[in-house]
């Protein structure tokens, strides 16, 4: 059971949801064919290596100052809508408050996971039901708010999250795209999950087993 | 079957690219920071600065478009990607160095407006006198606005706005002529073969053999219009009757019209579609009083057009015949 | 596979295209007899007019560059196929009327040289003053000057004599002119994938799915360089040491570049290639002194390029600095 | 037997050659693609098109106004090398002097070829050897003048001229191309006849069939 996490710690989860990017990226470009113009995984590659990038060149600093710094990284990138949401969410992620500058509680974690998402909803309109990556990102967010508040640990809440996470992006398929790229396709969409919802669920694989992996 | 392109490493095809073009115009454009195009000859002081941002791949559009009466800064993104909010932000602090202000143009693609919103938001934090506007003028989107891309639009925001910056006008009234360009501008494409995407040597988009798609975006993105191919005649009428009746054109008045080769259809087929064109309009009674036929934005090998049509007005007139001189557009 | 080109008839379509061209570009050309394009504003009395004439399909060649500082005519023959010796002697007549002189420029083609000679020896019995100068620069021709085919160099040759003539040269100074261009250039031409004949819908050539072909002619006549495809870097230096040689070019010698798309072949493939000439000169203390990128005569959708280099001299290099204002060529 | 031709007969000889053409213009671009650029066929059916209007609209013209009038309306076809050579060979055979403007006997006719040859030599330097429509039509206009010395009449003559073409036509097989586009090819225009010297065969095919039918 963990009840803080530092740099190493937060450093391994994007480690690790780097790792599960890299592994599934050809999956990620051939569900962003379908609807999108089939380049989700590339830009998902690139900004996994600006994800660890982001940790290695930060190995010092504050926790927000690592957040921002992994999102200015993958802001970074030359991709398309999902690197700068990506970018955003996690330089959104540092906005947050923290009372230790080296190590963060679940609600610490639940509260930078809000700030990311409040950074995205000033760059888009997207919401829950748009068949967009808020569909899995928001229900994984929630679910870490939910499990901090009831007294759950960070690799709990994690797990939660990336079910969560998992169970949002499996919605999408039932789903029409009304915001992206996929939008002016409407009923074609209809029958695949969304790309840029099935990297989310990735990610957040990916933060709950690097924190198990530290355990 | 390999792919028939002339490059060499994919992962280079930006930089080597930008590099060519500031080597065969070295009297025209410069880089100035990681592909990013300036002019060769800054601006005098004083006068606004245009920026844009926008995917490579789709030559001359946007960075062959740098020079005098047109763009004073390009950031050109990845192939067929928006470039980075950061290298945005770049661009717009070189265009507003020692207090300039800029006006940044942005063609409506999810990436390209989420970086240049990004880019915003931080540039205005700095005290940076910018401001930015948003091209979305194909109505293959729909009736929203928000829904419709950029396509070829951003060729005559850039030629009046830069004519009217070249000219000394204020950031505002530059912002003005930009918007009363956009609004009053239509845009539709229509492709009847793929590119091959020339870093991962794969075919953009399947169409069958006697196929065409009217509205398709310039990557591939899938429009509403699929259809048995049609003569030239035939295509240009029901693109130009679309275009006119989404811009509410009414008889007597004066349109500009401008097509635009999406990489593989020859100039021997624009030009015969802007033949149809002209030729319908005149039975309409509606005054071609501006054209423009070529290449300005392409999507690699594509086969397709884009058809682009614009109310104008006396001023919109003379800032497009207004001088200007980059690489790919030079005006006498 | 069904032709997936934007054409009506395609018995019409030279007729279609200029009418389209002089519609679009009302301002600058308009048609003067039956698929001879012309100035819209003819030249200045006592100035040498320009002629030339040769096959359609290959535009913006040659009917695209017809505009001050450059041609004052273009007898354009069919697709592929030069015009008769009547319509050419049409175009010489127009261009001599009142006593004026003019100088004929035609590529070495067998049919057009043979329209170009017929035409030449009926002027001259009605006492036109008129000159020919033919362009062969191609040198996968082999050493045989007249087995050299003209390619784009048409066009360095247009610019220089076209300026003279506007300067107010006489025939001898244009003609003097236009040889010393025609002298000191040398073009090689690649080609990686077949167009589709817009008459026939038939693929002109064939060629294997890794290969392609150095020296193949505008028409997909066959060249002598078959090999396996190259990367651009690779491309580029093979054909800019062949014409280097050829032209017996020397170290701190002062050249002119230009690469001319096929059709297909994306500005961004030629952008990379120019980049790779530019560095290979740089490396060989060869001065690139002015330089030029783009399609200014295509084979329809055909994929390839084609390489020129030129030795400028001083008056050469202001001459091809001179303004111009065609159709699809404008300098200011 | 025949010794003299007036419009009429020279008429049907140009109807019966553009017939010849016509029927084996897919034949003729087949052969240009292989060493050319494959438009040989659409050349001699515009050229067989131009020889029908040219007789039409001389009918009333003298013999050699109504050649000068074919090989014009030939010259005029936006075609290639071949509508050009055909071009000036018709309209150089109306130089011959006659001694009537109204019938030609076969030194007449064989004077006429001749003209035809000539200028055509003042625009090109290619003869028999050089795998053109040369080594079709110098011996089929040799065979012309040989007849009408040997005292034979003209449709024999005519008869004559075919079959020398047609020799002609097929000694290009075995020739190597050294001018005209095919020239570039060298070596790999060998085994198939030259493009042009078919049509050369044609022609004369017709010419001798144009005037048999008359009789
Ligand atoms: N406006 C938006 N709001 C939220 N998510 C979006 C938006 N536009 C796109 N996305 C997400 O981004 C994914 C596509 O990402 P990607 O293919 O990398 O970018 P692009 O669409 O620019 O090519 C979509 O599947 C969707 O989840
Ligand atoms: N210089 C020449 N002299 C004589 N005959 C020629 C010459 N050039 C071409 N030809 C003939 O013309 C034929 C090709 O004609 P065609 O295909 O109609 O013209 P083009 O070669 O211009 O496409 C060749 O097969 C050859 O017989
Ligand atoms: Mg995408
Ligand atoms: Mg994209
Ligand atoms: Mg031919
Ligand atoms: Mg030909």
């Amino acid at each position: 059971m963990t009840d803080l996490i530092g740099r190493a710690e937060l450093g391994e989860m994007f480690a690790q949801a780097a790792a599960c990017i890299r592994r599934e990226h050809q999956h990620l470009t051939a569900l962003d064919s379908i609807g999108g113009d089939g380049d989700h995984g590339t830009t998902m590659l690139r900004a996994a290596e600006q994800m660890e990038r982001g940790i290695e060149e930060s190995s010092t600093a504050s926790l927000t100052d690592l957040l921002k710094s992994v999102g200015w990284k993958v802001l970074g990138v030359d991709g398309g809508a999902s690197s700068a949401l990506f970018g955003t969410f996690f330089a959104g992620m540092g906005d947050v408050q923290l009372f230790s500058q080296d190590a963060m509680n679940c609600h610490d974690l639940g509260r930078a996971f809000q700030a990311g998402l409040r950074a995205m909803s000033r760059q888009t309109k997207a919401g829950p039901g748009d068949k967009t990556m808020m569909d899995a990102l928001v229900p994984a967010v929630t679910a870490v708010t939910a499990a901090a508040n009831a007294g759950k640990s960070i690799s709990d809440a994690l797990d939660d999250a990336a079910l969560a996470a998992q169970l949002g992006a499996e919605s999408t398929k039932d789903l029409v795209a009304r915001h992206g790229r996929a939008r002016s396709l409407g009923e074609r969409t209809r029958g695949y999950p969304d790309a840029g919802s099935t990297s989310v669920a990735l990610l957040f694989r990916g933060f709950s087993a690097g924190l198990r992996r530290e355990l | 079957m390999r792919m028939k392109k002339f490059i060499n490493e994919p992962t280079n095809l930006v930089g080597e690219l930008l590099e060519g073009m500031v080597l065969a115009f070295p009297d025209k454009v410069q880089l100035s920071g990681r592909n990013i195009v300036a002019r060769a000859w800054p601006k005098e002081s004083g006068k606004v600065r245009l920026v844009t941002l926008g995917g490579s791949g789709h030559e001359p559009g946007l960075s062959g478009f740098v020079g005098e009466g047109m763009l004073d800064y390009s950031v050109a993104g990845g192939i067929f990607a928006a470039p980075g909010a950061p290298r945005c932000l770049e661009g717009i602090r070189s265009a507003c160095a020692e207090g300039a202000s800029a006006l940044l143009i942005v063609l409506n693609h999810a990436g390209d407006v989420l970086s240049g919103n990004i880019a915003m938001e931080m540039a205005l934090r700095e005290g940076l006198k910018i401001k930015m506007i948003i091209t979305h003028e194909d109505i293959a989107g729909g009736p929203n606005l928000e829904d419709r891309r950029g396509l070829v639009g951003f060729f005559p925001v850039y030629k009046v706005a830069g004519a009217a910056a070249e000219q000394g006008a204020s950031l505002d009234a530059c912002l003005e002529i930009a918007e009363r360009m956009e609004r009053n501008m239509r845009s539709l494409a229509v492709a009847v073969n793929t590119a091959t995407h020339p870093s991962t040597g794969q075919p953009i988009f399947e169409l069958g053999d006697d196929e065409m798609e009217i509205g398709m975006g310039q990557h591939g993105e899938a429009g509403t219009g699929r259809m048995k191919l049609k003569s030239a005649d035939e295509t240009a009428e029901i693109m130009l009757n679309m275009l006119l009746s989404d811009l509410q054109v009414a008889t007597g008045e004066e349109i500009l019209v401008l097509i635009n080769g999406a990489g593989a259809t020859t100039l021997m087929e624009l030009l015969i579609v802007f033949r149809r064109v002209a030729q319908v309009l005149t039975a309409k009674k509606i005054k071609l009083i501006r054209s423009a036929v070529g290449e300005f934005i392409t999507t690699q090998e594509q086969a397709g057009f884009q058809m682009l049509i614009a109310r104008m007005d006396p001023e919109l007139i003379e800032l497009w015949d207004a001088p200007a001189d980059a690489p790919f557009f030079v005006k006498r």
